[in-house]
């Protein structure tokens, strides 16, 4: 059942991720968790496209549009990052309360 | 538009004459490749020491007159002179004499103020020793010669560029029996000695 | 991809006493930020040896062979200073030949420096091909002092009066011919370095320094010649015999690094002029030459006259320093070398207060390099040309 | 089964461990940096699963992206504010902790469960195509040409974005620049000294 | 085109006379080539550290190397068995772990990449038809290792030269790819293969470097800064860091360092050598000497002489680049770091974006030419 194991790894993955985003403290291991969910997603798109749609492959372009879109969030969201820690000067999670209420 | 391309045509320029430049310097970088290596191997080849060179300092025991002039000139007072006046020849009687070429700085003052030349710089100048104290020479150490750069048979003697002929600048290309700049004194003398009847 | 410039935490940085572009033991702590320069602050003294204390319990004598142990690349000009103060305290006369042979000494001197100089800015800034180039022209010059005078670095040649020895045979011809090889030499650095454009990019307007802050500053010799100010102590104090000499002073405008690379390449030719002359104009000729008129014309000829002997009188080794004070200053490859000296009619001199131009040029580089890149501050200090012996003496 | 399929299983065991446990790493370590690296070692062996896949361009662009440039861009990041910072204490973290933990374990469970009580339509036989590069070019540039050219511009925008948010807001002027003299970072280790201000302000 | 030998086969063949099944010779196969390309890239790249010195030595009027072997031939063994033997020092307040892995990183990664670099026809590991793509992926793993050496050194040089390094390798891996892209275009494929059979027909005039000059200046620079060579190497900057980030490092790990920076040079040197000058072509093509002189393209004698003239002609122009590179090396200053980041994003970039654009523009209007 190696479908079925590429998709149960990525499962993993992305609870991994879940897990990281919800309980980090630190902004950066936080976008470090969504680039890991967005790699389980491309796992699961690439065993679909292998398994399910192998002579189209649509799949693997979906996963390169994904890639594509993960490193735009990555530039954007470190310079967010950074932004926030030369005006806040910390990388506290719990710190960036700027928008409560 | 035109302003835009006029930038993009002197950035061109620009990369071009970087371009330019830069070959400029490796031609000459590569020019050098094929002038001779002015190495000098040092264990196989060696400089001649020139006449003047302050190597280690040679002492002849029996000119010394103990006057003490070479510790007084000395920047450390380093000669270690041991005499005894006798009374019988009312004369100092040297005992002992010796310099610690391990400090020793080869200024030469103590050699240029020696009243009876006792004292002489010769063209020793590697003075290596496992122990520093080896390099304190007493009397006899000091009396010992060095041996001639010219004389070692495993050593091709290289003059250095004061002792070239003249318009020579490498020494590898002269050999070293060659004769150097400047005029013997009987040359000049006949030449001048012309010019002087002339002046006559 | 973004690169991503941020506030980054300042670094502080310690530049040296051993790192390898601090041309000996000069420390300096810097604070970064990023690649930026915040602040720079030098810490002298790693080579300390109380160069002025030692002068205090020597006399002249004792203390000449000291004296090149201050700035070891421009070895004469130390001597030259240290046998100039008591010259001048003592009103002693030098010959005419041995004052020439003195600037010849001095003028090569120079060169040796500013080539020193050279291969180590430009290795500074990253080509090392250039260091190894101007070894080779510095270790002819060098061949050339040990033939006069014993050492190719400590070499304790000037006397009070003079100097120790007469030039030997045959060096006059071979000093012309360094000197017709050092200018093909020269054009040569320049085609490799002058006008390369990375070259050029990096010193170009970096560490400017304006005509009034040099001033302000104290700086001296090409530093402040690259600023605009036309100051060369050999055409104001008038010392040795400079004024028969047919030369100009190399200067520059704009201040920046490039300017003080000019002025010192261009310096360096002028000072191969000056030899070329000065050993034509060499009272005597040369030293085979002048023994032969002197054998010529007999015991009683003008040969043997005061202005062609290489020393006036052998000083002494109880030469007593007069009382009185004063300052002597020449003008070293570095800048303006000077000694206050105080005699009290004694063996040793009272004071012997040195005055050395790399330390007064060495303070104005915090305020150069703040704000350049961390790379910036290798060139700054290159083209300030110190060197830690006379920094810290 | 073959030899093929024999190292195609093992490598898929390898990788899925190595993935999953520096995942692990990446959500749990403390420092950092120790997981910004381990991030790097994730994104390497799902390269490797997406090789196992048939998928030899995706895989290369993975390691491209994700670990020369994002993964170099998190280090850069976290070098530049490489700040140790001791978090203020929140109440109940170790609940929340426990709580979020239990709550993805149960997610993961029911996604295991999914995928396999799904009864998937796989393909018969995996057509082998000769290259994926040609089929995903095609792609790109006739039924996903929008989304790609769309793609390229969301980039532009990250990257004008990321410059923008980035950026100092000045310059700031060397001359003018006030150095603060009571700073930390700028003392000297040693001791304690007059900065350079006075001198370089009335200089100017 | 012809296949050429097939190396592969020939000894699965023997293999299988001594009675293995072709499953067992094939596994036997497997680490053979990879071994092999990993010896000569060694030995290659030993070559490179020899030349560097004789050549800096001779551009400077020295001697260099003399008396280890004929030339001096042996000093990078005795270099290798000096490191080796050399006390591994891991500073106290090092992280012990990252300060290992960081070196090994690099050095594989560099290595990798010999995967897909052709010696001759037949002659690399594998055709990938990522090919080129794939070095240039692989190659940007090694700012990660460089990063954490940098960081694990706990030296603030080694730092700054860890960024350093990590930014530089990013900036220029853009235009690198974006001139080798220009070439991709031409050839249709980014097999390696592909490329230099693509550039065979007309012996030296159908070399890339002449439809794409603007492209191969790119690639020279941005290989040079990748490398990190004197103009580029402000990581390893003597003058500011002392050594960068390899500054804690000693023994072997540092052999890794200083092995893979000489391994990346040739790498780039084969590079240049397989997207620009032809790979295994002589200057002239072969196949028609082979024709004139009536030889069957399948002759093995044949075949061997082509092989060996093949990969004598690869090394001959990756070492030309290389000779170049060191020529340089000891001739310009080094650039800062805002320079070398200005240069590949203000000028690199924007021009391999317009040579890109002319070479797909010249492909459309001249196909014959610009491989339609």
């Amino acid at each position: 059942m190696p479908l079925e194991a590429f998709l149960i790894v990525a499962a993993a993955l992305f609870c991994i991720g879940i897990y990281g985003l919800i309980t980090s403290r630190n902004a950066v291991r936080v976008l470090m968790s969504i680039e890991l969910m967005l790699n389980a997603v491309n796992i699961n798109l690439l065993a679909f496209s292998n398994y399910l749609d192998s002579s189209n492959l649509r799949g693997q372009v979906f996963a390169i549009f994904v890639i594509s879109i993960a490193a735009a969030e990555a530039a954007v969201g470190l310079a967010i990052v950074l932004s926030i820690y030369r005006s806040r000067d910390t990388v506290d999670m719990e710190q960036f309360n700027l928008l409560r209420w | 538009m035109l302003k835009f391309l006029n930038k993009v045509g002197d950035y061109a320029k620009e990369a071009i004459q970087s371009a330019k430049f830069i070959g400029q310097g490796m031609g000459v970088t590569f020019d050098h490749m094929r002038r001779r290596p002015i190495t000098v191997q040092y264990p196989y080849e060696k400089l001649i020491p020139s006449e003047r060179f302050r190597g280690r300092i040679h002492f002849e025991y029996d000119k010394c007159i103990s006057c003490e002039v070479c510790v007084r000139v000395c920047p450390i007072n380093l000669p270690v002179v041991d005499w005894e006046f006798n009374a019988e020849i009312k004369k100092k009687e040297l005992k002992s004499y010796s310099i610690d070429f391990g400090v020793c700085i080869f200024c030469g003052n103590c050699v240029e103020y020696c009243p009876t030349n006792a004292l002489a710089m010769t063209e020793e100048y590697d003075l290596s020793t496992y122990d520093r104290h080896e390099l304190n020479f007493d009397s006899v150490a000091l009396g010992r010669m060095p041996t001639k750069v010219t004389e070692d048979p495993f050593v091709t003697p290289l003059r250095e560029f004061a002792y070239l002929p003249k318009g020579a600048i490498e020494p590898h290309a002269v050999s070293h029996t060659e004769r150097r700049a400047g005029k013997r004194p009987e040359e000049i003398l006949e030449e001048s000695g012309n010019i002087g009847n002339n002046a006559e | 991809m973004v690169m991503i410039e941020t506030k980054a935490e300042r670094m502080v940085i310690n530049l040296g006493p051993h790192h390898p572009s601090m041309h000996g033991v000069l420390r300096l702590i810097v604070t970064l930020d990023g690649e930026n320069v915040v602040d720079c602050e030098p810490v002298l003294g790693y080579l300390h040896r109380g160069m002025e204390k030692i002068a205090e319990n020597r006399t002249i004598i004792q203390y000449l062979p000291y004296v090149t142990r201050w700035d070891y690349l421009a070895t004469m000009f130390t001597e030259a200073i240290t046998v100039n103060a008591p010259e001048r305290l003592a009103n002693v006369s030098v010959p005419r030949r041995a004052s020439y042979i003195r600037m010849i000494m001095l003028e090569l001197s120079r060169i040796a420096s500013h080539l020193l100089w050279l291969g180590t800015f430009v290795a500074d800034i990253g080509a090392q091909t250039p260091f190894f180039y101007v070894f080779r022209e510095r270790e002819i010059i060098y061949d050339l002092f040990e033939a006069a005078t014993g050492m190719r670095m400590m070499h304790n040649y000037f006397r009070i009066g003079g100097v120790a020895a007469d030039l030997p045979y045959g060096w006059v011809d071979k000093c012309e011919d360094f000197c017709n090889y050092l200018t093909p030499k020269i054009d040569e650095y320049e085609r490799l370095i002058s006008n390369n454009p990375i070259f050029r990019k990096r010193i170009e307007g970096l560490g400017t320094i304006g005509q009034d802050e040099a001033i302000n500053w104290g700086l001296s010799g090409p530093m402040l010649r690259a600023s605009g100010v036309k100051w060369d102590l050999r055409k104001i104090d008038h010392y040795e015999l400079y004024d028969e000499l047919d030369w100009e002073v190399q200067w520059d405008t704009s201040g920046d690094c490039l300017a003080r690379y000019f002025v010192r390449v261009r310096e360096m030719r002028e000072s191969a002029k000056m030899i070329l002359q000065a050993l034509k104009a060499l009272p005597g000729g040369s030293y085979e030459n002048l023994e032969a008129q002197r054998v010529l014309a007999g015991p009683k000829s003008e040969w043997n006259g005061p202005d062609y002997q290489f020393i006036s009188k052998k000083p002494s080794p109880t030469f007593k320093v007069p009382a009185g004070e004063h300052y002597v200053r020449v003008e070293a490859p570095k800048g303006e070398l000077g000694v206050y000296l105080i005699g009290e009619d004694s063996v040793f001199p009272w004071r012997f207060k040195i005055r050395p131009p790399g330390f007064v040029n060495l303070q104005i580089l915090p305020q150069l390099v703040r704000g350049m890149k961390l790379a910036d501050i290798m060139a700054i200090l290159g083209s300030v040309d110190i060197i830690m012996g006379e920094v810290d003496r | 089964m073959n030899l093929g399929e024999g190292v195609q299983a093992v490598s898929l065991v390898i990788l899925s461990a190595m993935t999953i446990a520096a995942a692990m790493g990446v959500v749990l370590i403390p420092n950092i940096v120790y997981s910004a690296f381990l991030l790097g070692g994730v994104f390497i062996s799902i390269s490797g699963l997406y090789l196992l896949l048939n998928a030899d361009f995706v895989a290369a662009a993975q390691i491209l992206i994700y670990v020369g440039a994002v993964n170099v861009l998190i280090l850069f990041a976290i070098m530049l504010v490489n700040k140790q910072e001791d978090y203020q204490a929140v109440k109940l973290s170790l609940v929340r902790k426990i709580t979020t933990a239990l709550v993805c374990i149960g997610l993961f469970c029911l996604l295991a469960l999914t995928v396999t009580s799904t009864p998937w339509l796989l393909t018969p036989n995996i057509a082998a195509v000769p290259s994926t590069l040609v089929i995903i070019g095609k792609h790109l540039f006739t039924d996903y040409l929008l989304p790609f050219e769309l793609a390229s511009v969301l980039l532009l925008v990250a990257l004008v974005g990321a410059i923008i948010l980035a950026r100092r807001e000045f310059v700031p002027d060397p001359v003018a620049t006030e150095f603060p003299a009571a700073e930390e970072s700028l003392s000297l280790l040693e001791r304690p000294r007059e900065q350079l201000v006075g001198s370089s302000s009335s200089e100017n | 085109m012809y296949t050429g030998i097939d190396l592969q086969q020939a000894l699965i063949d023997v293999l299988m006379g001594f009675g293995l099944t072709q499953g067992v010779a094939k596994v036997l196969w497997m680490p053979l080539p990879m071994l092999l390309v990993f010896l000569v890239a060694s030995v290659l790249a030993l070559v490179c550290t020899w030349l560097e010195r004789k050549v800096s030595a001779a551009a400077q009027q020295r001697i260099g190397p003399e008396y280890m072997g004929p030339f001096g031939v042996l000093v990078p063994l005795a270099d290798v068995g000096k490191l080796i033997i050399k006390q591994d020092i891991i500073p106290a307040k090092a992280d012990p772990i990252l300060f290992t892995l960081g070196p090994v990183i690099v050095f594989i990664s560099v290595f990798l990449c010999y995967l897909v670099i052709p010696f001759g026809q037949n002659l690399l590991i594998s055709d990938v038809g990522t090919g080129i793509f794939l070095v240039i992926a692989i190659s940007s793993i090694a700012p990660i290792g460089l990063l954490m050496s940098g960081y694990s050194s706990n030296n603030k040089y080694a730092l700054l030269g860890g960024l350093r390094a990590a930014a530089q390798s990013i900036s220029y891996e853009i235009p690198l790819a974006l001139a080798a892209l220009a070439i991709v275009l031409m050839s249709n494929g980014l097999s390696t293969v592909s490329i230099v059979n693509q550039q065979a027909d007309y012996g030296i005039l159908s070399w890339n470097v002449w439809r794409q000059p603007i492209g191969f200046v790119i690639f020279l620079i941005s290989a040079l800064a990748e490398c990190e060579r004197l103009p580029f190497d402000l990581p390893e900057a003597e003058e500011e860091l002392v050594a960068g980030y390899q500054t804690e490092y000693t023994g072997v790990k540092f052999m890794l360092f200083y092995g893979s920076s000489y391994a990346n040079l040739l790498l780039a040197g084969l590079l240049v050598a397989v997207l620009y000058l032809g790979g295994w072509e002589l200057p002239f093509p072969i196949d028609r000497i082979s024709d004139w002189f009536g030889i069957s393209k399948n002759t093995p004698w044949w075949q061997i002489i082509t092989a060996s003239l093949g990969i004598t002609m690869t090394l001959l122009k990756a070492y030309l680049f290389i000779f170049t590179a060191i020529l340089l090396r000891w001739t310009v200053p080094r650039v800062r770091i805002d320079q070398l980041l200005d240069l590949g994003w203000k000028f690199l970039l924007p021009i391999g974006l317009v040579n890109l654009l002319l070479t797909a523009a010249f492909k459309i209007a001249l196909p014959n030419y610009f491989g339609g």
